[in-house]
C-alpha cells in the first residue's frame, strides 16, 4: 500500500472531507435530542473525537473490506458510502433507516456497504469480525476486517480469546483498539492494569504474540500508515495485528439515561461532570484532530482556507438536508415487527 | 409511617442500610464509585465499594469468590443482558457450589440487575432473562414492582446465605410509592395479592404489575373484579398463593413482558395445570410479548409488548367463557 | 431400506453428507481434527475443519460474524453447560442480529452438544439447559430422541438459515435405531407420535422419550394404553399435535430430565392449560427432576431424575381421577 | 520466606514423601478401574506428573493460605492435609466423601482444610481464588490465595479478565498456570497463540504489566523458590503474578469417556494414542520429577536409599488402607440428595 506521503491530493480532501462528515453527522444528532425531543430512543453514542481514527483507518481499505465496529458506529458507514439520511433515518426510528428502525443508533448496519452488523454487547463484535475474517481465509475472498472496538472493550473475555484464536488462525482481521480515554463514566486508569502500571494498552499483544502498535489517533496520516501495515500483513496471511489509536472522546459517553416521558439530552463531558477535570477537556479540545488536519493541509498546501470553508459549508447542507429526509420519513407500522425474526 | 420513596432510592437506602448493619456487605460493579466523591464510597470506604472493568465473569466469580470467604458481595451489573456473557457463573457455579462441596460452603451473594428497558433501548438491552434463572436449584430470583418490594426484597437477598439475582426493572425506577418504616424485609416466595377482586386472577411481575393494575382499574368501570397478584419473586415460586386466588376467580390470566416460551407466566400457568385445574372454569390466558426481539422504533415496540388494554382484552376473552362450554 | 445406526454415528454421517453437499459448511470445536488423520480433516482439510482453544465466546461468535459472509458453521462444543460461559452469543447475538439489521444478514450456524450425562457426571455437567434457549425468538432448538432424528434434524439444522442449538442426549450415544434411507430431513416444529396410544398421553424429548416408551410398555400391560409424543424440536414448540392427543386421551402427563421449572415439559403444560383445557379431563401431571443439582453418586442422582417406575406411578395417577371428581 | 537452599531436611523429606502420596493415590485411583469396574463415575483426572509442582508451591504457603484448584483436584488436598481416605471415598461415591458423595472427583473441596471448592468450568475458579483473595484483602487476615489452573485454561475469558481485575486490585493471589502440554487430548501448540509462536505462556502476564515467570514444574525447589517470591509480593500486597509451572501430565486427560454400562478405564496417553509419538512419552518418563528428587536428596545426602524406600512402602501401606476404607463406606440414601441445595 502507499505510505501517507505518496496519498494524492484528491485523497487528502477526501479524507479532509469524511472527518467533517462525521463531526457534523454527530452534532446534528446531539442538536436533535434538543430541537426534537423523543425523536430518538435508547441510548446513543457519538463519534465526535474519532474522526481521524475512523478516516485514517477506512482510507486503507480496499474495496471488499469489511468493518466490524461496536455500538459507537455511526461514523464508519458515513465513511463506507452508506447514505447519510438512511443512517440518521434509522436513528431517528424511521422506515427509511438503513435498518428500517428495528436496529436504532446502537445497531446500525449495511452489508451492502461493507457494515454486515454492529452489535451492543461489548466485546462480541470483535468475535464476529474474527469470524468473517474465517470466512474470508475460508473463501480465500483476499478481504481484509477492519475490528473497531473500545479500549473498555479490551478488559472483556470475548477480546482475549478471540485475539489468540485470530493469531492461532493467522485470520486476516486488524483489531483497531479505539482508546478515548474512557469506559462509559471510567477513566481507564481505574480498570485497565496496563494503563496503571503506565503501559500501552498495545502490549496486550503480547499475551497472542502478534504485533501491538500504539498510534496517535488525532492523526489520520499516523493511523494511515501503522493501519496499512497491519492491513498488508493480514492480506498477506500472516495473521491479525493491534492497534491502539489514543484519541479523545469529545462529546460524553451518551445522552443521559432517564425513563421516558422524562426527556433526555446529551450532558457536560464526564472530565467536567465525574471528575471536575476542566483542563484535561479543554486540552482534549485545543488537540481537535479535524482542526489539527485542516491546518496542516493548509499548511502543506493542499487545499485553502477558502477550500476548507467550502467543504465544510458542503457538509453542513448535506446533513441540514440529511435531518430533514429523516424527520419526513415515516414511522414503521407497528405490524412491521414481526418481520426478520426468521430468515 | 411509611416514606414515600422513589424505586431507585429504595433500593439505594436498603443497600446502604445493609452495608451499615453488616461490614461484610460490600458493593461493586461497572462505572459506579469512580470517585472519593461517591456516597457509598465516602460511606463505606475503597474497600467495600468498588469500580471494576467490563469484565462480568471476572466481576462474578469473585463474587462467588468472595461469598465464599465470609463476604456478602452484592454486584451491580445495569443490565440483565450483561450477565450472559457470564452466565455460567449465575446459572452452574453460584447455585451449584454448595451442593456439590456437600453443605461445606455458602455462597451468599447478590446480583443486580435492571431489565425491561422498554424506551428503544432495542434487540439486546430490553429483554426479560429471568425464564433462564428459574428452576436453578440454589438459585433465588428476585422482581419488585414497587418501591416497598425493592426495598424489602434487596434486603432479604443481602441477608439471604445463598446466591440471589434481583432484578429491578428500568421503566419503574422513577416511580414514587410508600416503604414501611423501619427495617422491613419482604420474604422470598411469598406473593402478594396487590388488588383483591373476585371474577379473575391476573398475575403479573414488575412493570407489568402496573399496568395489569391499570388494567383492572379499566375493568372495574365495566364491572369486572380482578384480583391482581404478584410472586414478588420467581424462584421459589409462590403457586399455593396463586392457586388459592384462583380457587376464588375460577380464571386466571397472566402477564408477562416477556415472550412467551421465556416468560414466567407460561411456568405459573403450566402449575396450575397441575394443581389449581380443578378450579379452572376457563382456560388460562397468558398476555406476552409477542416472539420477536424488542424493535427500536416505538410504533413497532409497542406492538410487540403487552399493553393495558391487551390485558383488558384478555381478561374480557376469558370471562366470555362463563356461559359457552369451555 | 433403513440402515441401523448408532445415534452417534448417525449425527457424524449426517454431518459428512452435509459437508459434501455444501462447501460453505464448516466445521470445528475443541479436541477435534487434532491429526491430519482425522477423518473430517482428511475429507475435507484443514480450513473447513479445525480445533479450537477453550474460547466458547470466540468460537461461537466467530460462527455467528462467519455465519453472516456465508459459510455454515457447525460449532462442535461437546457439553451443553460450556454455552453458559458464551452464552450471549447464543441468546442476545445469533439470534438477534438479522431482526437488529432489519432483515439484512442472516446467520446460519448450528451449535451442537450433547447434555444430560446422567453417569457420574455431577452437577456442573449432567444438566439440561434447553429452557434457557426457549422463548428466543429467531433461535432454534432441536432435541433428538432417536437415530433418525438424529440424522435428520442435524441435516435440518446445517440447512436452516437461522441458529440452530442442536443438543444430543449423551446417554443416547451408543443406541441403535434404523434411519431411513436417502436425504432424510426432519423439519423442525413437528411432534412425532412415537407410539400410538388411546388412554394417556406422554409428552417426552431426549432420553426421557426412551424411559417414556418403557413406561408405556410396562403400563400396556396394566391394560394402559398410553400415547408418547416427542416435540422433538422445543423451539419451534409443535403445540398443535400434543393437543391433539389430548384432545383424543384427554389425559397428559409431562417428562422432564430438567428440574421442573428448568423444564420444556413445564411450557407444554402451560400451553395445553390455555389450548387443551377443554379436552382434559385430569389435571396434568409433570414427572421431572427434583430441585436439586445432579449429585455425583449413583443412589442419589437416581433418586433425582425421572425413572420408568415414576413415570408409569404418575400415568396411574392422572387415570385414578376418571372416577372421582377433577 | 526462605530459600530452597535454606529448607530443612525433614521439610524436603515431607515435600518427597507428599509426592509420593499424591502419586501412589492417583495410582491407585487409576487401578480402581480395573479391579472395581463401576466404583469410580463420571470423569475422573489425575495429578501424575504434577507432583513436585504442586508440592513445591503448597510448600511455601503460611498455614492459612487457601488454595484453588481447576476439576483435576486430587493431589492439592492430599499436601494440605485432607483424610486421603475422606478423598477416595468421595472418588467411590460414598458418604464418608470428603463431599459426602455430592461432589465427587471433579468438584473435591476441604475449607476446612483450605481448599473451600473446586469447579469443573474451565477458568472459573480462577475468579473464585480471585474473590477469596478480595475477601482476605477487605478483611485484613494476610492470606494469599493459590489458583491452580491449566495451559488450556489460559484461554477462557475468564483467565484474562481476572488477571486483569486481580492487578487493578493488587489482589494476594498467585495465579499458576500448570503446563503440562496438554488441553485434553490438544497439543499446547495447536491452540495458544504464544506456544505456536514458539513464546513462553508466562509472557501473557504483559497484557496485566504483572510479573510473569516460567519455571520447570519437574523441580520442586525451583518451583518452591519462584512461589515463594510470587507469594511474599502478593502478601506484601504489591498483587498477584504468573506462574508458568511446566511439566508433562503423565496419564491421559481422564478415564475414557463412555455411556454406562459400557466399561471405561484409563487408556494410553495421547502423545501415543492421538499423536503416535512415543519419544515424547519417554523422554516424559525418563524426566519423572519424582525419580529426578529421589536422586537429588541422596545424591545431596537428605536421605539414604534405604530411607526413600521406607517412604515409598509407608505411602503404599496408607493407600491400600485409604482404598480399603472407601470401598468398606457405605453408598448415600438416595434421599440425601435433596439436602445442601440452600443454605
Ligand atoms: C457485556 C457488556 N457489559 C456492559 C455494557 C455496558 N456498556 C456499554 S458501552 C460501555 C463502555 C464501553 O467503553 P469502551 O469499550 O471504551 O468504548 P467507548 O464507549 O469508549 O467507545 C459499557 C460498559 C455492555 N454493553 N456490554
Ligand atoms: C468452559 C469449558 N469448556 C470445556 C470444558 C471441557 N474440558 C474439561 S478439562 C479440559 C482441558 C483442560 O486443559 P488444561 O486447562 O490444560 O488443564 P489440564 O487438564 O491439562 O490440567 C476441557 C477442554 C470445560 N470443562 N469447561
Ligand atoms: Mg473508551
Ligand atoms: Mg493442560
Amino acid at each position: 500500500m502507499p505510505t501517507s506521503s505518496q496519498l494524492s491530493k484528491e485523497r487528502l480532501i477526501w479524507m479532509y472531507t469524511q472527518m467533517c462528515r462525521i463531526r457534523e453527522f454527530e452534532e446534528r444528532v446531539k442538536r436533535t435530542f434538543v430541537e426534537h425531543p423523543g425523536v430518538i430512543r435508547g441510548h446513543a453514542h457519538l463519534g465526535d473525537g474519532a474522526e481521524a481514527s475512523i478516516v485514517g483507518c477506512l482510507a486503507t481499505r480496499h474495496e471488499e473490506d469489511l468493518v466490524m465496529p461496536s455500538y459507537r458506529c455511526h461514523g464508519y458507514p458515513l465513511v463506507l458510502g452508506t447514505s447519510a439520511g438512511k443512517l440518521m433515518a434509522e436513528i431517528y426510528q424511521r422506515s427509511d433507516g438503513v435498518c428500517k428502525g428495528f436496529g436504532g443508533s446502537m445497531h446500525l448496519a449495511d452489508p451492502a456497504h461493507h457494515m454486515p452488523t454492529a452489535s451492543g454487547i461489548i466485546g462480541q463484535g470483535i468475535a464476529h469480525a474474527a469470524g468473517a475474517a474465517y470466512a474470508a481465509q475460508v473463501k480465500k475472498t483476499g478481504q481484509v476486517i477492519y475490528s473497531f472496538f473500545g479500549d473498555g472493550s479490551s478488559k472483556q473475555g470475548a477480546f482475549f480469546e478471540t485475539l489468540n484464536m485470530a493469531a492461532v488462525w493467522k485470520l486476516p482481521v486488524v483489531f483497531i483498539l479505539e482508546n478515548n480515554g474512557y469506559q462509559a463514566y471510567t477513566k481507564i486508569d481505574l480498570e485497565d492494569a496496563n494503563a496503571m502500571a503506565g503501559d500501552p494498552l498495545s502490549q496486550k499483544a503480547k499475551a497472542f504474540s502478534i504485533p501491538g502498535i500504539t498510534v496517535d489517533g488525532t492523526d489520520p496520516l499516523a493511523v494511515y500508515d501503522v493501519v496499512s501495515t497491519a492491513a498488508d500483513r493480514a492480506r498477506a496471511g500472516q495473521g491479525p495485528s493491534l492497534i491502539e489509536s489514543k484519541f479523545y472522546r469529545m462529546s460524553p459517553h451518551g445522552n443521559a439515561i432517564t425513563v421516558p416521558p422524562v426527556p433526555t439530552q446529551f450532558q457536560e463531558h464526564e472530565a467536567i461532570e465525574v471528575y471536575g477535570n476542566k483542563a484535561e477537556f479543554a486540552a482534549a479540545q485545543a488537540n481537535d484532530p479535524i482542526k489539527k488536519f485542516r491546518a496542516k493541509l493548509i499548511g502543506n498546501g493542499t487545499f485553502t482556507d477558502a477550500d476548507a470553508k467550502k467543504i465544510e459549508d458542503g457538509v453542513k447542507a448535506e446533513m441540514e438536508e440529511v435531518v430533514k429526509f429523516a424527520l419526513a420519513s415515516p414511522l414503521p407500522a407497528g405490524e412491521e415487527a414481526v418481520k426478520y425474526v426468521y430468515a | 409511617m411509611p416514606r414515600e420513596m422513589m424505586f431507585a432510592e429504595a433500593i439505594a437506602v436498603a443497600i446502604t442500610e445493609e452495608m451499615q448493619r453488616d461490614s461484610n456487605v460490600v458493593f461493586y460493579g461497572q462505572n459506579m464509585a469512580m470517585t472519593d466523591r461517591d456516597p457509598f464510597v465516602r460511606k463505606f470506604g475503597k474497600d467495600r465499594v468498588r469500580i471494576t472493568p467490563i469484565s462480568e465473569t471476572a466481576e462474578l466469580g469473585i463474587a462467588v469468590g468472595a461469598a465464599m470467604q465470609g463476604l456478602r458481595p452484592v454486584v451491580e451489573l445495569y443490565m440483565a443482558e450483561f450477565m450472559l456473557v457470564a452466565f455460567d457463573e449465575v446459572i452452574n457455579e453460584a447455585p451449584r457450589l454448595r451442593y456439590m462441596s456437600g453443605g461445606q460452603v455458602k455462597v451468599p451473594c447478590v446480583f443486580k440487575a435492571g431489565f425491561g428497558f422498554a424506551a428503544g433501548w432495542a434487540g439486546q438491552h430490553s429483554n426479560c432473562t429471568y425464564h433462564t434463572m428459574m428452576g436453578i436449584p440454589g438459585l433465588r430470583v428476585a422482581l419488585p414492582s414497587c418501591s416497598a418490594d425493592a426495598y424489602g426484597l434487596i434486603k432479604s437477598a443481602i441477608r439471604d446465605d445463598n446466591p440471589v439475582v434481583y432484578l429491578h426493572h428500568y421503566m419503574l425506577m422513577l416511580d414514587k410509592s410508600p416503604v414501611p418504616d423501619g427495617d422491613y424485609l419482604v420474604p422470598f416466595g411469598v406473593a402478594d395479592v396487590k388488588r383483591p377482586g373476585t371474577d379473575v386472577t391476573i398475575v403479573a411481575t414488575a412493570w407489568m404489575v402496573k399496568k395489569s393494575l391499570a388494567a383492572a382499574e379499566m375493568l372495574a368501570k365495566d364491572g369486572i373484579s380482578a384480583e391482581v397478584v404478584d410472586p414478588r419473586t420467581v424462584a421459589p415460586l409462590d403457586v399455593d398463593t396463586i392457586v388459592k386466588s384462583v380457587k376464588k376467580t375460577g380464571r386466571l390470566v397472566l402477564v408477562d413482558q416477556a415472550p412467551r416460551h421465556a416468560s414466567a407466566a407460561v411456568v405459573i400457568a403450566g402449575e396450575v395445570a397441575e394443581h389449581g385445574f380443578k378450579y379452572l372454569k376457563a382456560p388460562v390466558k397468558m398476555v406476552t410479548a409477542l416472539d420477536t426481539s424488542v424493535p427500536y422504533s416505538e410504533t413497532m415496540e409497542r406492538y410487540v409488548l403487552p399493553s393495558e388494554e391487551k390485558i383488558v382484552a384478555a381478561v374480557k376473552s376469558v370471562m366470555a367463557m362463563q356461559a359457552a362450554t369451555v
